[in-house]
């Protein structure tokens, strides 16, 4: 099993928190793992990705030119990385966020009013983990329990402590979603 | 009388920094809830409060981003 | 302590301290910026010392006087910051000071670009600086590995009396790995206690220079082939390298760092299409190991450096291959970071022409 | 007839900055076009791009560019300045970039009266490498590299440049302005615009200091950023006209 | 006019403003003090400028401005001021600018000393600063040579939009030599009018950027690849190199520089004990000449290099070779000067093992 | 019984230095040898010697001694310093290393209040190189490369470094002496002594500018050159306490 | 009555400079007409003045090369 | 021929001159000339050499391990450059300078009281000349006369003008000896 994906959006919208919770709990479930983030100037405000590999195997390039996933936040993102797709793979997209749907038809691609479903719960913030939980659910990546341990892990006894459970609540919302959104 | 102004925002430049909006005198300038192609919140006029620029030309002064243009009538 | 997940500047500031570097001193430079980060936190923690130099011209000669008094000192940058450093590197090992250089890539020439490369193979090597002098150079191609080799570099550094490169890039510098930090197996190097350190007369015997001037052209090549003996040393007992599949490969691959992993993704597609392609990755990049040359330059019909270089390596490949089979060279560049199909469709394309 | 107040200077490309959002940069460099184009030698104009948030400066400056090393565009300028001695040159250069790597560049042209003239941005903070310590960080001040706030004992003084170059003979325009207000950013396109005209007129080195803000480094919206600068930066770093050809009162 | 006796470190400075070069920056530095002292006097008087930077890294960072606003610049420095211009060197390179620079090598590393050394050959071929870059580094023997070459460097170095390094040591610099310089041959070089350079937009069509970044890797291999199509091209234009007494040679010394003089008396007192001694002098380093090795690879018995270092070209002469004859090195270090008598004596040793 | 009025310093090997005769540079090096032996702290000291004509100091002090490159002996002293905080450290530098190629590095040591101490040979010339332009040689002085006297349009104007330096919060101990007769030679020790207590103190940074001679590339006799310094170099470099710990009359 | 003194030479170390000789307050130091192993004419007292030296130690100040010892007796 | 001369003294004696007027009256002949001067710090009081060759043919090193001629004016210069002689090669000493003979008996040394001579003549900077002159009448490599223009050449219409013909009596006083001095 090699999964190899690529969350991708504006800065400031918590790609690389969910890239990061990823390949931890990739790593409570003792695989291999590796997060590589995109780095420059072009982060300010501009889009943001990050490429994480959660694979049974050694890890080769963590950057990722076939994509088994594709989470998207943005439109620019969209366009930018639906390519990478190997067919079959899987693209989550906000659709709150993003107006269009995907172009390509060899791959599975889900909509999550992510943004919209946050708001709801009261944080705009947390829909990169309703996203991540949709994501989770429909691959089979690592289990739900491992992302909730990462998080409880990583943010555990940090000042972010109070968002664990706020955060793994959205995780769950988004995975949710999977039974009723895929048919 | 003060002067009249007109002021013209070329709202792709705007990154919705708001900076315009804390200098104009009269405080006729508001973030828009639409984005722009980039992202963001871009400035503009209140509805139909343009007649009460003075047109001191601060805000395009304060701009960082060259958004702005400001005429007097 | 279980594996954690660690970025490659953070792991490689945290693997320096564990062998004991309480001192480090730099400059900022993207994207080895976390390492600065990490250490400004941790070090105060330790009781060492971060510093931010002026410059990396000044940081390096922070490095010169602080491992001349004896500390195991750490510096890092990136490709325009270790040119700046040429002059002091070239002083360091003229000296004889232990010291550990990370060069965590970019993408050049001049202010290039940030994005990974491996175009400072050369200036590695060869020695940017003037002068005859060479310092061991390491590559590793995991963030597991990296650490791993932390503490061997100090090591070899005091053992040798002399600078130690570890040559990563910007992939190793900002992905997360897993890694274990405790379970570093501590060398058994017999290590020579520095009793040459200037600490003040009073704490040693007699008086200590830190100096690389000789104007008695006598006095200076011998200085030169006593550093020419410590290099053949060096070039004897710190070869590094690991094979894979070259046991019956066709065609072998000498990759390096992050583009060896790439080169081994590409392995496992070559063989899924019956294409029998090996390995060779060099970590101690000088000396570069000739042994594998030697062990398959019989049954491989010919090799490929592949570099996100225009071709740098590929000149140790040749000299190691020595004329007896073709050589050839796969490279991307500016930040482009190579792709298992495209280095697959080069291999193809040789074995099309060796046949 | 409507008469424009105010537009985007010709002096200024159509291209939009890379800078962050409500980042000062871009008031500063409106007011060096203005300068160049009110003064009628923008296109007599060569402009060094530093390493730091301005290393696109390339881009926006509508005249005839070099992009110099990380705190070298003094040397080059000079270099430039050498060969066309009747072109304005100038340089616009970050605190990391001028202060740090840059200070013997810095020093050496002032102190030679190289006739060139410097725009520095003074921002207390390296902004481009994602906000470590800069020669100019307050003290107390938290950056990547200064996590327990810069100490004086492990990390020393904030330099103040002005007062530093000052002391040399070939120093001949000196000043220290901020953009933090309209009124502020009237005085600094005034002393811009003396620091180009002292070259024209060939009296020597000329350098204009500019407070700068950098919300995202400092962790502030850009309107709290300028607020900071004025309650924090201007105290240790008093607005002044310390050298002028013109006299300074 | 008549051959005049002349330093080199003044032969060259005068051949550089004959070559049209009116700007000079630099910083002291023995052995090549001379050059600046003759500047200071000389470029006044030719309506030029002579400037000491505050130091090599000011210095070579004025060169490419005053390079990129369109004249023919000089600098000149010794070993370890040549290290401390490698990030403004990689920069001219990225920025393609042209430039004259001379290195009159000294010996190292560190401080090392200031006689005569050839120990800098890596970091000229090599680029020793960062990323892919090559510069073409020429080396004469005599002092004339050095005179001749200037004004094919300034034209290299315009014609391709690249700096172009020469390569001397203490010895060049300091010796007084008979010169004539003005015959000195134009070239024919068809140079392309500087429309790129930083003159002021009202000077010329449009706006003109002098610059090394590129965010964008896609954009920034593309540079790359233009660069190298640029240094394949010098590559195959540039080579320079004198083939002395090869014909019959059973061994054949390469050197460069003053050791190719020396390596000639050598061929003297070696044919006159009836040992067939031939010498390939490359005078283009970079690119360093292939085809006498493939003239004299069937011959020759035996290569050797000797140079004033531990040995640096006998890498690219392994490289030239590639296998089909052994290589040999010879070297002195430090500031020694390699004796006739002593090469001979190697020669006699290698042949008699050859045989 | 006899009493020793003076002799060579315990702080000063046998070796006979290389310096030219007449040359000031040895008189310098006994007041800092003295100094560092009244104050106890010979074996606790680690000296940084220059690129300049006092390059081969590590043999002439009688304590351990690290030989910088050419203006780094600032940062040297710094990475010495900070792996070993209570040993005294020096650097002994000339006006092109320290005012020219190592002007960063002073400057920053000097902001940083890094707790060594430096003694700044100035001799307005490059000795070591033959005779070159300094960034202290005065308007009008003719050197190799400014066989037409040094001209401000071209060649700038000379630098007065403990001016410089003073404007620095981290200079604790400034101070500018001579050593061109006995009175001078007193008062110059006096200085060293309390710049190195003022290390010993940690009080921060200390630097003592030491005006001296260069009879070889002045071209002139040691008393010629002695006179040359007294009627030349003071009225530019004013001698004066600039900054103290124990206060500036 | 002012101190009596001896000065003592290290001829080998003298480089021949005259500095001592300038400082002296007695005008008792010349320089030799011979030279020592390194080329250089050394410094001297001159035949039968040392009675007149008051120890004042300012040739060994001044001396650059460590020549000169200075004792008061 | 060639002739490969090393001059050695004290800094200051003018042997770096005299090395130069050789090479330039080598010139004056149209033949090939190098000069090489030894350099740095211990030129400053120490000693002083430099390497001068004249030949027909083109010239190789010009740093001479195999002399054909040394002159000396001092004691450390006799010692280290005598065995730098080939056999029957021409050894210069001032023996004003030099109190001791030459230790090789294979090479021809002559003894040229240069200081005294050139004190006599009122300027004992002159030695050099007297000693310049005495080796080129001993070995004829250069005509006396080419030196002469050489001197003429070279200081004519400079500031030291006025010592072009005091220079060319001492270059006779030493030419004029070798009849004398060697039997
Ligand atoms: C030789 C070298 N060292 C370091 C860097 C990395 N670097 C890029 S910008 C920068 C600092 C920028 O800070 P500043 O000059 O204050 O400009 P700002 O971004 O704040 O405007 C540094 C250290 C570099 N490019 N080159
Ligand atoms: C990087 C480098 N540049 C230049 C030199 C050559 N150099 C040696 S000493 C010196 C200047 C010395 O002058 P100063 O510092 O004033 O000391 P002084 O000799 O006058 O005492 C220079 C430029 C060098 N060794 N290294
Ligand atoms: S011109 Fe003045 S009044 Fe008009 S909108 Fe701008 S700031 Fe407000
Ligand atoms: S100041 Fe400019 S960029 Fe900021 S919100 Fe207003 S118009 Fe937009
Ligand atoms: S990082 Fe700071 S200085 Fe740079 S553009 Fe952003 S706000 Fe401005
Ligand atoms: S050259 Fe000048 S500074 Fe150097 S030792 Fe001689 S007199 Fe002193
Ligand atoms: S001690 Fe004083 S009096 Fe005696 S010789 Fe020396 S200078 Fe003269
Ligand atoms: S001062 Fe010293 S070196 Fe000079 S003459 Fe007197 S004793 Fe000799
Ligand atoms: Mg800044
Ligand atoms: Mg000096």
């Amino acid at each position: 099993m090699e999964e190899r994906v690529i969350m991708a959006g504006f800065g400031g919208q918590g790609l690389m928190t969910i890239g990061q919770l990823l390949a931890y709990a990739g790593l409570e479930e003792d695989k291999n793992v590796s997060w590589m983030p995109s780095y420059g100037p072009e982060q300010r405000g501009g889009t943001a990705n990050c490429h994480v590999i959660v694979s049974d195997g050694p890890v080769g390039s963590p950057v990722i030119s076939e994509a088994t996933g594709v989470i998207v936040m943005n439109r620019p993102s969209l366009e930018k990385f639906e390519s990478y797709l190997i067919q079959g793979g899987v693209l989550v997209i906000d659709s709150t966020l993003i107006d269009v749907k995907a172009s390509r038809t060899d791959v599975e691609a889900i909509y999550v009013p992510a943004d919209e479903m946050a708001n709801e719960m009261g944080n705009s913030k947390m829909a990169n983990m309703i996203m991540l939980g949709a994501y989770v659910q429909k691959t089979g990546v690592v289990k739900l329990e491992s992302l909730f341990n990462a998080l409880r892990h990583v943010w555990g006894n940090t000042a972010k402590e109070r968002f664990v459970e706020p955060n793994i609540e959205a995780i769950k919302k988004g995975a949710g979603l999977i039974g009723e959104l895929v048919k | 009388m003060a002067a009249r102004g007109n002021v013209i925002f070329d709202n792709e430049r705007c990154k919705g920094c708001e900076l315009c909006t804390t200098v104009c005198p009269v405080g006729i300038i508001e973030m828009s809830s639409r984005l722009n192609s980039r992202g963001y919140h871009f400035s503009q006029v209140k509805e139909g409060m343009m007649e009460k620029c003075i047109a001191c030309g601060f805000c395009g002064m304060t701009c960082p981003d060259f958004v702005i243009k400001v005429e007097r009538l | 302590m279980a594996r954690i997940l660690m970025k490659g500047n953070e792991a490689l500031g945290e693997a320096a301290i564990k062998a004991g570097a309480k001192f480090y001193f730099g400059y900022p430079i993207t994207p080895q910026n976390e390492v600065s980060a990490y250490m400004a936190e941790r070090l105060p923690e330790v009781g060492g010392v971060f510093l931010q130099a002026e410059s990396e011209v000044s940081a390096i000669n922070m490095v010169y006087g602080a491992g001349g008094a004896g500390a195991r000192v750490l510096i890092t940058s990136s490709s325009p910051g270790i040119s700046l450093m040429q002059e002091g590197i070239s002083y360091i090992a003229g000296a004889e000071i232990p010291a550990v250089i990370v060069n965590v890539m970019r993408g050049g020439p001049g202010l290039g670009g940030i994005q990974p490369g491996q175009a400072d193979y050369f200036q590695a090597t060869r020695g940017g600086g003037h002068g005859d002098y060479f310092m061991v150079v390491l590559a590793p191609e995991s963030i597991q590995e990296m650490v791993d080799i932390m503490q061997e570099a100090f090591d070899i550094a005091d053992q040798y009396r002399n600078p130690v490169m570890i040559l990563a890039d910007g992939m190793m510098g900002q992905m997360m790995e897993a890694v274990d930090l405790d379970n570093v197996e501590k060398s058994d190097r017999n290590l020579p206690p520095k009793t040459w350190a200037t600490t003040g007369m009073a704490h040693h015997q007699g008086k200590n220079i830190i100096n690389s001037l000789e104007l008695d052209p006598a006095k200076l090549e011998k200085h030169n082939l006593d550093l020419k003996k410590k290099y053949d040393e060096m070039a004897k007992n710190e070869v590094k390298y690991e094979m894979y599949k070259c046991d019956d490969a066709d065609i072998i691959a000498v990759a390096y760092g992050t583009t060896a992993r790439i080169v081994k993704n590409t392995i496992d597609m070559a063989s899924r299409e019956g294409i029998k392609m090996g390995l060779i990755r060099p970590i101690s990049l000088w000396p570069f190991p000739q042994e594998p040359f030697d062990r398959t330059a019989d049954r491989a019909k010919a090799y490929i450096s592949v570099e996100m270089s225009m071709g740098q390596m590929v000149e140790d490949v040749r000299l190691a291959v020595n004329g007896r089979k073709p050589v050839h060279f796969y490279g991307r560049t500016g930040g482009m970071i190579p792709e298992p199909k495209d280095i697959l469709a080069e291999i193809k394309n040789i074995l099309g022409g060796v046949k | 007839m409507a008469k424009v107040i105010y537009e985007k200077p010709k002096g200024i490309t159509d291209a939009i900055t890379h800078y962050c959002p409500g980042c000062t940069h871009g008031i500063i460099h409106g007011l060096v076009a203005e300068s160049l184009e009110e003064l009628g030698v923008l296109g007599e104009s060569i402009g060094v791009a530093p390493v730091g948030c301005a290393v696109l400066a390339y881009n926006y400056f509508n005249c005839d560019m070099q992009e110099a090393a990380h705190g070298r565009a003094p040397a080059v300028a000079t270099g430039i300045k050498r060969v066309l001695p009747d072109r304005t040159v100038f340089t616009y250069q970050g605190d990391g970039d001028l202060a740090a790597i840059g200070t013997a560049e810095i020093v050496h042209a002032a102190a030679r009266g190289e006739n060139i003239t410097v725009i520095f941005v003074n921002n207390a903070i390296y902004g481009m490498t994602g906000g470590q310590m800069a020669p100019t960080t307050l003290l107390g001040q938290v950056t990547t590299t200064t996590p327990y706030g810069r100490k004086p004992e492990a990390n020393g003084f904030p330099i103040r440049i002005c007062e530093m170059l000052s002391t040399l003979e070939g120093a001949a325009y000196v000043a220290r302005v901020s953009v933090h207000d309209i009124n502020n950013i009237r005085k600094a396109k005034k002393a811009i615009k003396e620091a180009f005209q002292t070259q024209i007129d060939r009296k020597g080195f000329s350098i204009v200091e500019v407070l700068s803000t950098c919300p995202t480094n400092w962790g502030l919206t850009p309107a709290e950023a300028i607020k900071w600068l004025k309650n924090n930066m201007i105290p240790h770093y008093p607005l002044a006209t310390f050298k002028s050809p013109w006299g300074v009162k």
